[in-house]
């Protein structure tokens, strides 16, 4: 393979996805995927947490923030969680967050909730390759860009929405 | 191939339904006390026999199935069965039993019984053939392959007997067929004798 | 020597703000004893000129109010920016977009739809709308464009100091306009409020259980509304626990639900998030049905819980409205 | 303890080693074009790609570059971290790197194993490299703690489990306290009459055991006694237990059954089916479950007795016993225990036949189940161990049911595993008892155990008749005369594939084994899991089957899920070594990623107490925020996500290493 | 070396070129082969269904004549037709196994004055041939060795099933040996032990052309230009109801069947007349050409 492949295609959109997927379960499924060579799109990029209980609604927002097309996150079937009710915890946040998104007009397809038990390698890449196809059919997410002050000097770091470093006088 | 729209007139419609009056239950039981037969109730059905017989596949029940039929005592469907005629007697099922059932004995025994209730399907010549040999060697003490097949046929189906007359010249041509009998050296009356004291011994495995 | 020069300007905002002032009541007194107010449209008689004609960096600080919406507005942030030597957003609209900020929800467009055409009580036969320019008998008037979204006074020039709330405690004023003169100011950037969560200091903690709370939500109205327990344990939507306190819960004190003018505490990226995340959380149904039926007691989820920080929030104003038609 | 959480002063260095693993990952993706790409980004000093990072060689090239080129974090980019991020915390550990200032990027399940395009694989791996670096640059470090442990351990439940798992602890010389909630120990194994497939006499080889339990120094037994609460946490368990009453002073009482003849409840009418003979015989208020009973006390049923109902009786027990050991006044006694480990032997439920109407369970009498048979054919049993039903006849035709119960997705999805072997125990003890024509119908026959489909053989030989089809019917439903008066049974005899009715005198059902009505409740009791079906859930159904997800309580027997005897036993013995492994160590470590409150952000919101699945967090009332008990968090970060405040954090998940890896996998395209 | 042989019907009849060839081989191997006097039939397949004692009788009969003739000294008697060989074979073991058998055939042995105590050793001859005279021996004495024979050797059922004391039931080898030794090459395939459909082709036609047709059909799809037979049945079957598989199947069959022991004799030099090759009706040099 040559050095100098083109990174990525230049022609055509490719979604990026970013996905949260639990340890016990959905990372699990998703290793057994691989183990079982399933192949699937490859616009996913997997972030490990212990539990779908993890997941904050704020790392959606901010992997859409920071350029992703879709988010899809992954727990424990009900009933199944580690730690008992994670997944359910995180059911109860995401309804809530998506009717916070649908406001924002941030399409359904684009976050998604799914069960994937530690045996379902393959609804990890049905999952995976369904998703693409959605998002690759609603073209990239068109967050508003956040304006800066045009008198300051460029920003060093990522981050802008922190505003105050704390403290009270 | 064509699909062809059912019809009704084609349709069997059979009422499949076994009263435990209707069974001899006592049937699998008995039969285990034939040599060779005696591990009959420990099939567990797993259908090996059926696959390894090359002859399965033209069988109205498969060996398995007779197997099940004969220990639940489904004693009419069996003797009637054309399974227990098609056995050639090549023993694959024996030799590959997972429980050692000597399927071809079994066979044997079941082919015995049939003749003995006389159930076996009529036309069939192969419990006239096996009577013929019987009686043959009764005789000279050696079978003669080419009268024996001769008196089947012309007792079972007269006409088969015509149409194999050309093998029958051929062979005679060839020194492989007489219908001079083959005779013992010896006297066939001390066979006979041997005989007589099997039939006289009450085994109850002779066709009485 | 000559006292501090101090500047008090609004931008899109209701006024509050400068109640808050005046709510200093005799305090006042000592603040104008100490500082030289040299702009303040409201209650003096300064214009646009005498801002241009001072010093750049002439005043050593100046309160801007309101968010920024307009030309105009965008203009006098700037210009003021230059002339202050210390700059700080005032009350919740400057500091995350508040009240005006909930239009980032719409277009320009489906604004001046709304407000020209559709609004119930509008009558417009001849479907006029707002020009920038028009040509009047005594020669061309130019009026201010409207943006195409709201934003936060930090989105467009830089601010040294936030001072949240809706409207700003008088005391978080005070205690801005005291450190001032000290010269005892904290880090650039900071807040000038507690950085704690509203719960450190309600009154009704106590009385929240430590438990899944919430099976339904309810709104003010529709329940009596029990004047000593927590609110969010009697389905009340009280933003209180993701909200920075210091506002001296004058909302709880007056039997109402913190609605989360204070904005988040610093460690919290976006205030309505961490509602959400909080809330869901405590919700006590496991079967999906059941939750969706318990959410549906909260119609307006931007609104409710960024009721002050759209434009300051992660997602910043709902996706594709500064797309396409509206210019003006 | 943590040892600091903030990261060190000094800048990341860090090194980066993309794997090969051989061509897994090399003929997917660019290596040497990831490795360069690794090197471009802030803070990498190394970055090498190398055939297997978790070789010896591999590991030791980390190591020496740690130490050449003063690395203080790596990366390794290879295969998923369940595999091998064990084996590389131990190199950097020995490199003397904390192990947690190590990171790896899944490159071969996440992306050469599942992508086709190559281009798009090294796209992929860059990512995760990016994401990798990103984070670790942010990685704290961090300590594994120890908490002391204590030696005691608590065994819940008296069947032949908890009686195993037991002796085995004591006789390693560990104090065990041993709970049961009935009045004797020894479970259902003592209802049973033989065991298969060796057919033992179930008393004979468990009373022995039974004994042993009483008398052995090191164990405390505790019968007619209930956990009522369970707080701490692994190697530290509170426990409080319920010692009801049974109106009989133990000490004193020797069994002799004075009272018993004593008790006014003489007339069969009045007494109450006997619990232990499954209803086939009837008991006094005051009873003895059965003779072989440990301990060999009585005890009153307060729901029958009428001194305890009405207080109104002649009280014939207490004057009949000489040792004065009725004690009407006794009340429910708590004792608090401290333990370090606890095995769960809760055992299992039969199945309720009547919830198969089908087969006629309480509507026909000569229904019968297993476990009512095991009493029929027991010589201690309510007819002396003779098959005769309930009508006094002794059956001549006897139809075995198999699967009751069980892989039935109206009932248990699941096979009881046990009822296969237990069905042809039956045929084999019933056709010996009467000689009967005993008849199996079952849907697959299950034996796979050591002497097992030995066993089965046997009842083969034995000429029960065996009929494969899942029986659909039991009915008194006659269609011929021989039919008249007896059971049918309609099945389809699949292996002859013909519908058969089978008429029979007596009816066995071989019913399914469930978990404890009061599973739910203990669940919750014990903060363990369920799996679907509601047996207890081990913690890895391979790898940790006697383990559950709350660290220090352990399975044993049928309570994790259908089981025979041997089974039981065996895993009774695991349970007692992965205890005595736990407690005998003396202490327990703990991983690190655990979550803490920041003190002065936290507005003691009370939001991330009831979210705890594990009691952790509990609110210091002094300072009025919240506390994480690092002990007993297990890291989920459930609290950690829904902190309104921001001031709950997870050691090894910080929302700002989230982030960074959100913006690692999304920055570098 | 010195047998004792049993010939079977067979070999006096349909199979006489077995016989033949088998003796002739033998004797030129310097194998001495003493024909069991007065023996009689073994009982075989077909009588098995009329009455088993009685099979089990006649078999016996030959097995206890064998021993007489022994006088003491061990025996072994080959029985070269399968069928003998199976019927030797089983009653043999059956009059040991099972109680009943052993006493009603001793008793009906003993009303001839007769006895068997199991002194005799049945054997195939392929078996004496493989493992009594060796294939070294053999090497040496083949003067005509076959490199022009690709054979499909056939052992049939009864040589390997259900007993198999000197080949594998599954895939026998000692006939393939065999024909190495004497320079054929034997082709490779599955169907070595597949039934043939014995007497069925006779009594059920249908049937048992269509198994003989299979071994047949397998055997040219190999490339077998003959089919080396060790049983007087197969041989019939797959030789004698060619030309009606032919008919049947709408095919040009033209495979000569022959026993190996024929083979074997050219090997050695003997006279196709001396080994009954013009018995046969597909003849083996027509076919030699063809392969």
């Amino acid at each position: 393979m040559s050095k100098d492949t083109p990174l990525p295609s230049a022609e055509g959109f490719e979604p990026r996805i970013v996905a949260f997927f639990c340890n016990w379960c959905t990372y699990t499924a998703s290793d057994l995927a691989g183990t079982s060579r399933m192949q699937y799109a490859p616009n996913t990029r997997v972030i490990r947490v212990m539990c779908s209980g993890r997941i904050d609604p704020r790392f959606v927002l901010q992997t859409l923030r920071e350029g992703a097309d879709g988010v899809l996150l992954g727990g424990c079937r009900p009933g199944d969680c580690h730690y008992q009710s994670g997944n359910y915890k995180c059911l109860r946040r995401f309804k809530l967050l998506k009717r916070y998104l649908a406001q924002m007009g941030v399409e359904n397809e684009r976050v998604r909730l799914e069960w994937i038990a530690a045996s379902e390698g393959d609804r990890v890449q049905k999952v995976t390759n369904e998703m693409v196809e959605q998002i690759r059919k609603l073209g990239h997410c068109r967050l508003e860009q956040i304006p800066r002050p045009e008198t300051e000097p460029a920003a060093e770091t990522h981050d802008l929405e922190q505003v105050g470093a704390g403290g009270m006088i | 191939m064509a699909q062809r729209t059912p019809r009704m007139s084609n349709l069997h419609i059979t009422r499949r339904i076994k009263y435990q009056n209707e069974l001899d239950l006592g049937f699998g039981k008995v039969m285990t006390s034939i040599p060779g037969a005696e591990d009959l109730l420990r099939c567990i059905q797993c259908g090996t026999c059926s696959s390894t017989c090359p002859l399965s596949i033209y069988m109205d029940h498969t060996p398995r199935k007779i197997i099940a039929m004969t220990r639940a005592g489904f004693k009419d469907e069996v003797l009637s069965s054309a399974t227990i005629w098609l056995c050639a007697s090549c023993y694959s099922c024996t030799v590959d039993c997972p429980k050692k059932i000597k399927i071809t004995d079994v066979m044997y025994a079941l082919k015995r019984k049939a003749i003995e209730e006389k159930v076996w399907p009529r036309g069939l010549p192969i419990p006239v053939l096996a009577k013929e040999f019987f009686a043959s060697v009764l005789r000279t003490g050696r079978a003669n392959e080419g009268r024996t097949v001769a008196k089947v046929w012309l007792k079972t189906r007269p006409l088969k007997l015509l149409a194999n007359m050309g093998l029958g010249l051929r062979l005679m041509a060839r020194g492989r067929m007489s219908m001079k009998s083959e005779r013992m050296t010896g006297s066939v009356d001390q066979l006979r004798k041997i005989l007589d004291s099997v039939h006289n011994s009450d085994t109850g495995h002779s066709p009485g | 020597m000559s006292k501090p020069k101090a500047g008090f300007y609004w931008c899109a905002s209701c006024g509050g703000c400068e109640e808050s002032v005046v709510d200093l009541a005799e305090d006042i007194l000592g603040v104008v004893e100490a500082i030289d107010f040299v702009f303040f449209p409201v209650a003096m008689d300064f214009k646009r000129e005498d801002v241009e004609a001072m010093e750049d960096g002439e005043m050593t600080v100046c309160f801007i109010n309101g968010a920024i919406r307009s030309s105009e507005q965008r203009e006098m942030a700037e210009l003021l920016r230059r002339k202050s030597q210390v700059l700080i957003a005032y009350g919740s609209c400057s500091y995350q977009g508040g009240i005006p900020g909930l239009a980032n929800l719409c277009s320009r467009e489906e604004i001046f739809k709304f407000v020209y055409h559709d609004s119930p009580s509008t009558d417009n036969p001849q479907g006029t709308r707002p020009q920038v320019r028009f040509d009047a008998p005594e020669g061309e008037l130019e009026l201010p464009s409207l943006d195409k979204e709201v934003k936060s006074l930090d989105q467009v020039v830089e601010v040294d100091y936030y001072i949240p709330g809706c409207a700003p405690p008088t005391a978080l004023l005070k205690a801005a306009v005291e450190a001032l003169l000290s010269g005892d100011m904290p880090p650039k950037g900071s807040v000038i409020a507690p950085d704690t969560a509203l719960c450190d200091d309600c009154p009704r903690i106590d009385t929240k259980p430590a438990e899944p709370l919430i099976t339904e939500f309810k709104r003010p109205w529709q329940i009596q509304i029990d004047h000593e327990k927590c609110l969010l344990a009697q389905g009340l939507l009280c933003l209180g626990p993701a909200t920075r306190g210091g506002c001296d819960h004058a909302c709880i004190d007056g039997n109402m639900p913190c609605s989360g003018c204070m904005g988040p505490v610093s460690r919290v990226r976006d205030q309505g998030a961490a509602i959400i995340s909080a809330l869901g959380s405590l919700l006590n149904h496991d079967d999906p049905d059941e939750i969706d039926k318990a959410l549906d007691g909260i119609p307006d989820p931007a609104g409710t819980f960024y009721r002050y920080g759209i434009p300051h929030s992660t997602l910043y104003a709902r996706c594709g409205i500064t797309a396409g038609n509206g210019e003006s | 303890m943590i040892m600091h959480r903030k990261s060190p002063e000094d800048q990341p260095r860090i090194g980066v080693y993309v794997c090969h693993c051989g061509v897994n990952i090399a003929a997917k993706v660019d290596v040497e074009h990831v490795r360069d790409f690794a090197a471009s980004l802030p803070g990498v000093v190394v970055s090498r790609d190398y055939k297997f990072a978790c070789s010896d060689p591999g590991q030791e090239l980390i190591q020496k570059d740690i130490r050449e080129h003063d690395l203080n974090r790596i990366v390794v980019a290879s295969c998923s971290p369940q595999l091998h991020e064990r084996t590389f915390r131990r190199t950097c550990a020995d490199a003397g790197l904390s192990p947690f200032f190590f990171q790896m990027a899944n490159i071969r399940e996440h992306v050469s194993w599942v992508t086709v395009d190559p281009g798009a694989a090294t796209t992929k791996a860059r990512a995760l490299v990016a994401a990798a670096v990103r984070r670790v640059a942010r990685a704290e470090a961090l300590a594994l703690r120890q908490v002391p442990v204590r030696p005691e351990v608590l065994v819940v439940g008296g069947g032949i489990a908890g009686i195993h798992s037991a002796l085995t602890l004591a006789n390693a010389g560990k104090k065990v306290f041993l709970v049961e909630r009935e009045p004797t120990i020894g479970g259902h194994m003592a209802q049973l009459d033989k065991t298969f497939p060796t057919m033992d006499c179930s008393a004979c080889i468990l009373t022995p055991k039974m004994s042993d339990v009483k008398n052995h120094p090191n164990i405390t037994m505790w019968t007619y006694s209930e956990v009522d609460e369970v707080s701490g946490f692994t190697g530290n368990f509170k426990v409080k237990v319920r010692r009801k009453a049974r109106y009989i002073k133990e000490e004193l009482c020797v069994g002799c059954g004075d009272c018993v003849d004593a008790c006014v409840m003489k007339k069969e009418k009045v007494q109450v089916p006997d619990e232990f003979n499954v209803g086939l015989s009837k008991r006094k208020a005051v009873y003895m479950p059965f003779p072989q009973a440990t301990p060999a006390c009585m005890v009153i049923d307060p729901k029958q007795c009428l001194q305890l109902m009405k207080g109104k009786c002649a009280q014939t027990c207490v004057d009949a016993c000489e040792r004065a050991a009725v004690d009407f006044d006794q009340t429910d006694e708590i004792v608090e225990i401290d333990v370090g480990a606890i095995v769960m032997a809760t055992g299992f439920r039969p199945f309720d036949a009547k919830r198969i109407p089908e087969y006629g369970y309480g509507r026909f009498d000569h229904v019968y189940t297993t476990l009512e048979v095991e009493r029929l054919v027991n010589a201690s049993g309510p007819t002396g161990g003779e098959v005769v039903l309930r009508d006094g006849t002794v059956p001549k035709t006897v139809g075995v049911i198999h699967c009751v119960g069980s892989r039935d997705r109206r009932h248990n999805a699941y096979c009881s595993k046990v009822c296969c072997m237990a069905a042809l125990k039956m045929a084999h003890l019933v056709k010996e008892r009467t000689g009967a024509e005993v008849f199996d119908f079952y849907v697959d026959m299950r034996t796979p155990s050591k002497g097992y489909e030995e066993f089965y053989d046997q009842v083969l030989s034995e000429g029960v008749q065996f009929i494969r089809g899942r029986v659909a019917e039991v009915t008194d439903w006659a269609m011929t005369p021989e039919e008249e008066g007896k059971l049918v049974i309609r099945v389809e005899d699949t292996l002859i594939g013909v519908a058969r009715r089978v008429p029979v005198d007596m009816v066995i059902l071989a019913v399914g084994l469930e978990p404890q009505v009061d599973t739910a409740e203990m669940q919750r009791r014990f903060n363990i899991s369920c799996s679907q079906e509601g047996f207890f859930l081990e913690r890895h159904p391979k790898l940790a089957p006697v383990s559950t997800f709350t660290d220090g309580i352990f399975l044993a027997g049928a309570c994790q899920g259908p089981k025979d005897i041997p089974e039981v036993v065996a895993q009774a013995g695991a349970a007692a070594a992965e205890a005595l492994a736990l407690v005998d160590r003396g202490h327990v470590d703990i991983e690190p990623n655990t979550a803490w409150i920041e003190e002065e952000a936290c507005s003691g919101c009370k939001t991330c107490i009831p979210l705890c699945p594990f009691n952790a967090i509990t609110r210091d009332e002094e300072k009025a925020i919240a506390v994480v008990n690092d002990a007993m968090c297990k890291g989920c970060g459930t609290c950690v996500a829904a902190c309104p405040s921001g001031a709950a954090q997870q050691n090894m998940f910080t929302d700002e290493q989230i982030y960074e890896e959100i913006e690692g996998v999304l920055a570098y395209v | 070396m010195k047998y004792l042989y049993y010939p079977g019907c067979s070999l006096k009849g349909s199979g006489r070129s077995y016989e033949e060839s088998l003796l002739a081989s033998f004797k030129k191997l310097g194998v001495e082969m003493h024909e069991l006097p007065d023996w009689n039939c073994c009982g075989a397949t077909a009588y098995m269904a009329v009455d088993e004692m009685k099979a089990f009788a006649l078999a016996a009969r030959n097995l206890a004549l064998a021993e007489r003739y022994g006088d003491g000294e061990p025996v072994t008697l080959v029985a070269p037709c399968n069928a003998c060989y199976l019927a030797l074979m089983k009653v043999q073991k059956y009059m040991a196994e099972y109680d009943e058998v052993g006493r009603t055939i001793s008793d009906a042995l003993a009303s001839a004055d007769l006895s068997y105590r199991g002194g005799v050793r049945v054997r195939q001859s392929l078996d004496v041939l493989l493992n009594d005279v060796g294939l070294d021996l053999l090497a040496e004495k083949i003067n005509h060795p076959l490199g022009q024979w690709k054979v499909a050797c056939y052992y049939g059922c009864q040589a390997v099933r259900p007993f198999a004391p000197f080949d594998d039931e599954y895939n026998p080898m000692s006939m393939d040996h065999l024909m190495r030794s004497i320079g054929a090459e034997p082709v490779d395939w599955p169907l070595k032990a597949r039934c043939c459909g014995g007497t069925l082709t006779g009594t059920i036609p249908t049937v048992g052309l269509r198994l003989s047709y299979i071994i047949l059909r397998e055997a040219i799809d190999r490339g077998a230009n003959v089919v080396a037979t060790a049983c007087p049945l197969c041989q019939f079957n797959l030789e004698c109801y060619q030309s009606q598989m032919g008919r049947e199947y709408g095919e040009d069959l033209d495979m000569p069947i022959v026993y190996y022991s024929q083979l074997l004799g050219q090997a050695l030099g003997i006279d196709d007349r001396s080994l009954g090759l013009q018995r046969h009706f597909v003849p083996l040099t027509a076919a030699a050409a063809v392969g």
